[in-house]
């Protein structure tokens, strides 16, 4: 046991931090435009439980390699994802937005019942071509509670605390 | 209590005539007779340090019980379900009762005009200030998440009597260091003329220019004035608001309407005590036998007898009301202080704030320095007993069965309240090191000016007729 | 208060003499001693549910386990299981920490120590089962297959394994060591209507209830079944509400439930019931029907019950008073269906044979035997059973040596084997396996019962937990625990209904744990002979798929289903057809795992010939008008004499049982041990309750140390007063039993431990007539 | 975008008529909702943590002798008196009358613990901690709480949520019995109702109106939402 007065001290920096900490490198330098932008592929087929999941989900090996499993060009990043679908080796795509332990959130409350688009909280996204070391846009309790003012949802505490 | 009670109440002479000072104005020849008040700022002896180390020590320990805590949490009190709160907030409430003993006192008596206050008034101010802040500190110990505090303030809710605490306290803290610091002054300017290197740079900077002018007088005084009426109304407020952090609950013998004035009273009494504690050990300590009088112990002596019949009252009320009430739930609190297991510390109370004050203070031959520091002694622990008997028993006697647990501290929480007092007790030290304790220009205008103005005063008391008649 | 003061001071004069760092570093001992914060599986897992039985004690509760990220998470109970209907007791729904508990054994476990000694070496289950096998094979083959004994506290295909294993073994002594709440064979069911099973009692539909003993509710075989149908007898049926009356020392939680508690001298609730009867005859209020068409050997019975319990006598000697007494049996005898209901428990602290014959008899004079709203026979499942076990000459040779087993005792097989371990045996016992069971544990534990079972020269353990007999095991084959084995389950509801629970890993097992039947049958395989021969299954799942297609052949009952369905299956039974079709076996048999079990909603109270199985196809009488014949010529000197109160020893012992203490086959889990005596207010030490009157005379305190003393030891206790104790008497709880040690094992244990010191190798007697002395220790 | 209907007041029934004490509600809370496991220097300390709780209350004298065991979980009070008092806000009660402690906000002083007439409210007087492996049964639906904070019954509040988003995800509304606690999804007598008091047609209304029906230190004027029916 440890004593954690820092680590989760702050209902300050906690709440405010939904994408803190230090830069994230992908494993693979994805091009978000490419795909959504160019190919216009939808965001819920890579992060399959984003409409009705409580997480997004990351794309398994199998997602990828229902297109990559020869090269389709000659990005040396496509060369990774090839392979990666030979060698059957998962990719270890590392997640960017870590919410605070006592935060409940829901993909499918936000997504699949109020129909609320990714941009809103994810930034455009789709006009990436790297991966972002940190979350576009850096989400803390206020926005939620702007959002929700908004939209009439509820702003009870406990709609995201436990 | 009105200025023609205060003075019939004490009808002997402010000061003994054979010993009263000239009252030509002040000049070099006088120095030597004030040197006394300046030597503890410039003169310090090995018993100061050795003393010093000793609560030094005794702090430090205090700290590192803390340090205990806040690593483990409050687990390492003998805090428990349904006993929530403890030696801390008894802590509280006691240190901020104390806190009374200044301000208050010293307000009430400048308000009034009683000449006897001017070698008391300072030693008083700083009990206050320095006080509460164990007070707080109390409360941020008894804290279960002291990181947070912050959150006192971005999401404070004015439903809730603690934030009411908050405002009243931090409010009582600024206007009690303000009226410390007002008197302060041309004190501070007499040590900036007497000092040099960085303690002259010190006072410089804290004398505010201060010349001694009329005007500057003038000004020193109708801001004091000030203060000492805005502060007596926040002092009340604090210990008010401090007892409604109890009564707003539904708990047995919390929820009382009387609880507010009751604390108020409890507060002055304790600090009364404090006070006249404080200026024995002043005066032994630094040989001011002739500024802090046996005249001051005894008309503190008389006070504390007034308030301690006064808070006897109130508790006499109290336990009576809820006697007759006869509410069952009430009447397992009543019982357990009466003759459960809080009796010792309830009865320790009845003697230590009403038979030994009483019987002590009532008879002028007892009402002594020592009598009153004895006094004083057994009323500041029936004090704390008195906070200790509101705030555990009321928990510990909870309404649904099946959480009965009773509740001692731990050597954590004990180290943790001598840690507080020591702390105190040195940083009262480290001012009397800083700053004169007895206000030095208020006894030389009281030299100069007091005694005309007093004679002036008892004059227009009386009926003009005859006096008038044959002026000499 | 004064233990934290004492803290204090001796704080305080500790960290006089040490410096500033003495209290961190006394904390620092706190924290190695406090395990690490945890932090649930990553939001958004997947989650699964799977059906299983519940395995933590004999209730056979349907459960749904909750699987987040290959963690079990919660247990809930199955809605359409008909036992629970949803509902779980504190045991089952800690079911996880039995499953995570830091004290499993992770491993086989070899004796490093002397005999006896408790040291225990990891070793690999090559190592351990070469090491029994070639010790059952040395036996075997000198012709000694005989001194092997095998202690089973199993049920269904588990305990037919077992008999299969000795069948072809050749060995004679499977000994019952079943927990104590478990549904057994009962006394009074064998000696008066010839049928070897349980007795249930059907309190759902009863109008009054007659409880004798301690705790029908918290100590019954099922204890969530029973709760269940009390709610229903209470407030969920239309028939109105049941009338409770609850007769013991102590005011129980079953007492506490009550409508009326009564309370009487420890171990002479039999009394009662014949003083009732007496009064019931007297009135005239007995069910002529019953004795005349369905019974034989009354007269004599009716002779002795009006000559000698006559309520002035009884009131004398059980305490209850006269009135009180004639008021009961009136009110019992003319409320229909009304039955009583004695202690289903085995093991120490039980009724004795005799007392439950009594109570037994007097449902049979009001006509509540094999009655709606009575005791009712279950019928078993028809299962398929496992094809004839081979046996060659070894075998039968060994199978013809005479069985250490006396079912009709109280205390079991076990005492039984006590008696035969301590010198009363025809031949020894050379290896003895504890399978399902703490035998030392479910004897009362002790120094003479672990004595007893040292004279074993080898003891193996299928224990998944450190058990007391484990630690003094020689090889312990650790189980999985019920959360991570394949196992049939049967049992019965409260209205007598068959039930089969099917039990499936929720979780591949955590350790190194192999599921006992299947070493069993390794280690037949490893002796080789016939033993090996009989088991050609892969593995258990086999034997369960091979035996329920018996269920599926007869096309009788239902899998489990909302309770709605319950009225068609009766429905369609009733007329002759067939309630479910199960389409094939795999359907079924898929059907079974998703729905929990199989069941068959129906009692028939037509077949007589099934429920009175004696020589005269009558309900017998005889068996209790004998017993109390023998007494007959003290009479009644006899039954005043037996009041006595030994001078040195004031007190009567009375144990009663805890719900949450159940379930000696898993570690204490520490939820569970801290709601353990809640409504004392007493949970991780070990108490003993006295009345204000007796704690007054004896000077002792609430709270205070004590010792409890009986002529065979003492063991030390909190003392707490309990208005709700009958003067004169001294109740503990009775704990699960196990060994000391271990990180959540606490003073329950040393409960346990209580009785052995009281009454050690007593079992079964120990309630009647233990008698001691409590002082301030 | 939520059209709602007036919001359900979610309360409980207990009918002590049917309950055994046999605890299964207890163990069954403190399960769902990550209690630390008890020690026994916690329980003798008074700081085993249940938010549900079978409260013991023995009275008379031998031979009559009467112990009422009542398992209690919060009161959810219409008028919580912890409410009023917290400094900060961390504890609130929603629309639906379920009065909720927000952890993340709590400053420990215990304020609400006190002044709560039932003391149903405990505090984490250390970092909660599970021996070895036990915290591998976590439930993820729940935090766990830090050391320092006050902690109190729900009335599973995380179910509530799970079973709101599922029925809006599928398009209808809340089913009655689709949202029920732990305690009483586990209660074998089925003594423990729960619905919504406002709804005339729900259980828990109905059993409301009982004859047999008190609620505890109903004279304080709390307002409790877990109604108690009296054996009998």
């Amino acid at each position: 046991m440890s004593p954690r007065p820092t680590a989760e001290a702050s209902a300050l920096l906690a709440a405010l931090c939904l994408a803190c900490g230090s830069e994230v490198k992908q494993p693979i330098a994805y091009d978000h435009r490419l795909h959504v932008g160019k190919l216009e592929l939808a965001c819920d087929l890579c992060h399959e439980t984003s409409s009705g999941g409580e997480v997004a989900g990351l794309p398994p090996l199998s997602t990828c390699a229902t297109c990559h499993q020869e090269a389709n060009g000659p990005s040396p990043e496509e060369k990774k994802v090839v392979e990666a679908v030979q060698a059957s080796r998962e990719i270890p795509w590392a997640r960017l937005y870590e919410l605070p332990r006592h935060v409940y959130f829901t993909h499918r409350r936000h997504v699949a019942v109020a129909r609320i688009a990714c941009e809103r909280c994810h930034g455009e996204m789709r006009q990436q071509t790297r991966p972002p070391p940190a979350a576009l846009r850096s989400l803390g309790m206020n926005d939620c509670l702007e959002c929700h003012r908004e939209r009439g949802a509820s702003r009870e505490c406990a709609t995201c605390h436990r | 209590m009105s200025v023609r009670a205060e003075e019939q109440l004490f009808p002997a002479p402010f000061d003994e005539p054979e010993r009263a000072p000239a009252l030509a104005p002040g000049g070099e020849g006088r120095e030597p007779e004030d040197e006394a008040l300046l030597r503890p700022v410039l003169h310090t002896t090995w018993r100061f340090w050795a003393i010093g180390a000793v609560l030094g020590a005794v702090a430090l320990w205090g700290a590192n019980a803390y340090l205990v805590q806040f690593r483990w949490g409050l687990g390492v009190t003998g805090l428990n379900r349904p006993n929530y709160w403890g030696i801390y907030i008894t802590n509280f409430v006691f240190f901020i009762g104390i806190s009374h003993a200044g301000t208050l006192i010293s307000a009430i008596l400048r308000i009034a005009r009683a000449e006897w206050r001017r070698s008391i008034t300072r030693s008083a101010e700083v009990i206050t200030v320095l006080v509460i802040f164990f007070g707080i500190g109390n409360i941020l110990i008894d804290m279960g998440r002291p990181d947070r505090l912050l959150n006192v303030l971005r999401h404070g809710r004015f439903q809730s009597p603690l934030l009411w605490d908050v405002v009243s306290v931090s409010t009582y803290l600024t206007g009690s260091t303000i009226y410390l610091f007002l008197p302060l002054i041309p004190d501070i300017a007499i040590l900036r003329d007497r000092t040099a290197g960085i303690r002259h740079r010190l006072y410089r900077l804290l004398a505010l220019g201060w010349r001694g002018t009329p005007r500057q007088h003038r000004i020193l005084e109708v801001l004091i004035s000030i203060m000492a009426v805005v502060v007596i109304p926040i002092a009340v407020s604090v210990h008010t608001v401090v007892s409604f952090v109890f009564a707003m609950t539904i708990q047995p013998m919390w929820h009382s309407a009387i609880f507010g004035p009751y604390f108020v009273v409890g507060a002055i009494f304790s600090g009364i005590a404090a006070l006249i504690l404080a200026m024995a050990v002043i005066r032994s300590v630094y040989g001011l036998h002739d500024y802090l009088r046996e005249i001051h112990f005894n008309y503190l002596g008389v006070l504390l007898l007034i308030m301690s019949l006064l808070w006897s009252y109130f508790t006499f009320g109290e336990y009576l009301v809820t006697f007759y009430g006869s509410e069952p739930v009430h009447m397992a609190v009543w019982w357990s202080k009466i003759a459960g297991p809080f009796a010792p510390a309830f009865w320790t109370m009845v003697a230590c704030c009403l038979v030994v004050p009483f019987v002590v203070l009532c008879n002028r031959r007892t009402r002594t320095v020592k009598g009153t520091v004895l006094a004083s002694v057994t009323v500041i622990i029936g004090m704390w007993l008195e906070r200790w008997t509101i705030v555990v028993p009321s928990l510990s006697s909870p309404r649904l069965p099946g959480a009965a647990a009773s509740y001692f501290p731990t050597w954590v929480e004990w180290s943790i309240f001598a840690g507080c007092v020591a702390a105190f007790t040195l940083l009262y030290m480290v001012f009397t090191k800083v700053f004169p304790i007895v206000s030095i220009w208020e006894i030389r205008e009281g030299r100069e000016a007091a005694v005309l103005q007093v004679v002036e005063r008892v004059r227009s008391y009386l009926p003009p007729g005859a006096a008038e008649g044959r002026a000499p | 208060m004064t233990s934290s003061r004492r803290d204090f001071l001796k704080t305080v004069s500790g960290a006089a003499a040490a410096a500033g760092c003495a209290p961190l570093l006394s904390c620092r001992a706190r924290a190695a001693a406090r395990a690490k914060r945890a932090e649930p599986p990553p939001k958004g897992s997947p989650e699964s549910w799977i059906v299983s039985t519940c395995g933590a004690c004999p209730g056979g509760c349907g459960i749904r386990a909750r699987l987040v990220a290959g963690r079990l998470v919660g247990i809930a109970g199955n809605p359409l299981h008909p036992v629970n209907r949803g509902g779980l007791c504190p045991l089952g729904l800690a079911g996880a920490h039995a499953l995570y508990h830091p004290d499993r054994v992770r491993g086989p476990l070899v004796r490093s120590g002397a005999g006896g000694s408790g040291e225990l070496r990891p070793a690999t289950w090559d190592e351990a089962l070469a090491l029994v096998t070639g010790r059952l094979r040395d036996l075997r083959e000198r012709g000694l297959s005989h001194t092997v004994a095998l202690v089973d506290g199993t049920r269904g295909l588990s305990r037919q394994v077992a008999a299969r294993f000795l069948a072809s073994y050749g060995s004679p002594h499977h000994l019952g060591g079943r927990p104590w709440n478990d549904l057994g064979p009962s006394a009074p069911l064998r000696a008066m209507q010839g049928v070897e099973t349980a007795a249930v009692h059907d309190v759902e539909n009863a109008a009054f209830i007659l409880a004798f003993g301690s705790g029908w509710l918290e100590g019954a075989a099922s204890p969530v079944g029973a709760a269940r149908a009390y709610g229903i007898a209470r407030r969920g049926r239309r028939s109105g509400r049941v009338r409770v009356v609850h007769v013991e020392p102590r005011l129980s939680t079953s007492a506490a439930r009550a409508d009326e508690w009564i309370p009487i001298v420890p171990g002479t609730e039999g009394t009662l019931a014949l003083g009732l009867m007496h009064m019931v005859l007297r009135e005239g209020l007995e069910s002529r029907e019953f004795i005349e068409e369905w019974s034989s050997g009354f007269e004599p019975l009716r002779a002795i019950v009006l000559r000698d319990f006559d309520p002035e006598t009884v009131s004398e000697r059980t305490g209850v008073p006269v009135a009180t007494i004639i008021r009961v049996a009136r009110h019992f005898a003319s409320t229909r269906p009304a039955v009583a209901i004695g202690d289903a428990r085995n093991g120490p602290g039980a009724q004795s044979p005799a007392t439950a014959i009594a109570i037994h008899a007097l449902n049979a004079v009001v006509g509540a035997i094999h009655a709606r709203g009575g005791v009712l026979v279950p019928p078993e499942p028809p299962l398929d059973p496992l094809p004839a076990a081979p046996a060659d000459e070894v075998a039968a040779r060994g199978r013809s040596f005479p069985a250490i087993s006396a079912p009709d005792r109280a205390g079991g097989d076990l005492s039984a084997l006590q008696a035969w371990l301590e010198g009363g045996g025809a031949h020894p016992v050379y290896l003895l396996m504890s399978y399902g069971s703490d035998p030392i544990a479910a004897l009362g534990g002790g120094e003479r019962v672990r004595a007893a079972l040292r004279r074993v020269p080898f003891l193996v353990s299928f224990a998944s937990f450190l058990d007391e007999t484990a630690r003094h095991a020689d090889v312990v084959l650790p189980d999985h625990v019920y959360l991570e084995r394949w196992q049939d389950d049967p049992t019965c509801t409260p209205r007598g209904f068959p039930v089969l629970g099917l039990r499936r890993p929720v979780l591949a097992p955590r350790h190194d744990t192999r599921h006992a039947a299947e070493v069993l049958a390794q280690l037949a395989r490893g002796v080789g002979g016939p033993a090996g021969e009989g088991f050609p299954w892969r593995d258990f799942v086999d034997v369960v798929r091979l035996s329920v297609r018996g269920l599926h052949r007869s096309g009788r009952g239902a899998l489990f289903d909302v309770p709605d369905a319950e009225a068609w299956v009766v429905t369609m039974e009733t007329n002759g057809w067939r309630a479910s079709a199960f389409g094939s076996f795999d359907e079924f048999w898929d059907g079974l795992k998703a729905r929990g079990g199989w069941w068959d909603p129906l009692y028939d109270f037509g077949e007589r010939g099934r429920v009175l199985r004696t020589p005269s196809r009558r309900f017998e009488f005889a068996p209790l008008a004998g017993a109390l014949e023998e007494h007959a010529p003290r009479g009644k000197a006899a039954l005043m004499a037996a009041a006595a109160v030994p001078a040195s020893y004031p007190l009567r012992l009375h144990l009663y049982p805890l719900l949450a203490a159940f379930g000696d086959s898993q570690g204490p889990l520490p939820w569970v041990q801290d709601v353990l005596g809640r409504e004392i207010g007493e949970s991780w030490s070990t108490w003993v309750e006295l009345a204000p009157s007796d704690a007054a005379a004896l000077r002792i305190e609430e709270g205070a140390r004590v010792k409890v003393e009986s002529a065979w030891g003492s063991v030390e206790a909190r003392a707490r007063i309990y208005p709700g104790v009958r003067p004169g008497v001294a109740a503990m709880s009775m704990g699960p039993g196990g060994a000391e040690g271990g990180t959540c094992r606490r003073a329950l244990v040393a409960q346990a431990g209580a009785l052995a010191a009281l009454a050690p190798g007593r079992a079964g007697s120990a309630r009647a007539d233990t008698w001691v002395r409590v002082r301030r220790a | 975008m939520f059209e709602r209907k007036a919001s359900p007041r979610w309360g409980m029934v207990i009918d002590l008529d049917r309950c055994t004490a046999c605890q299964g509600c207890v163990t069954a809370c403190q399960a769902e909702n990550n209690v630390p496991p008890p020690t026994a220097e916690g329980a003798a300390q008074g700081r085993s943590i249940r938010w549900m709780d079978l409260v013991p209350n023995v009275e008379g004298e031998y031979p009559r002798v009467k112990a009422r065991l009542l398992p209690r979980p919060c009161m959810h009070c219409d008028n919580p008196p912890c409410i009023k008092v917290c400094p900060v806000g961390a504890t609130t009660k929603g629309e639906d009358g379920i009065v909720i402690q927000v952890h993340a906000r709590c400053i420990g002083c215990r304020y609400c613990t006190n002044a709560c007439p039932y003391t149903l409210r405990y505090f984490n007087w250390y970092e909660p901690a599970w021996p070895e492996e036990l915290g591998l049964a976590l439930n993820p639906d729940v935090s766990v709480r830090p050391k320092g904070v006050v902690e109190k019954c729900t009335f599973c509040h995380h179910r509530l949520q799970k079973a709101r988003d599922r029925a809006r995800a599928e398009g209808r509304e809340l089913e009655a019995g689709e949202y029920v606690p732990a305690c009483a999804e586990a209660c074998p007598t089925q003594a423990i109702a729960f619905g919504d008091l406002d709804d005339p047609s729900s259980e828990v209304a109905a059993l409301a109106r009982s004859t047999r029906v008190f609620r505890l230190l109903e004279d304080l004027g709390t307002e409790p939402k877990v109604f108690y029916l009296r054996e009998g």
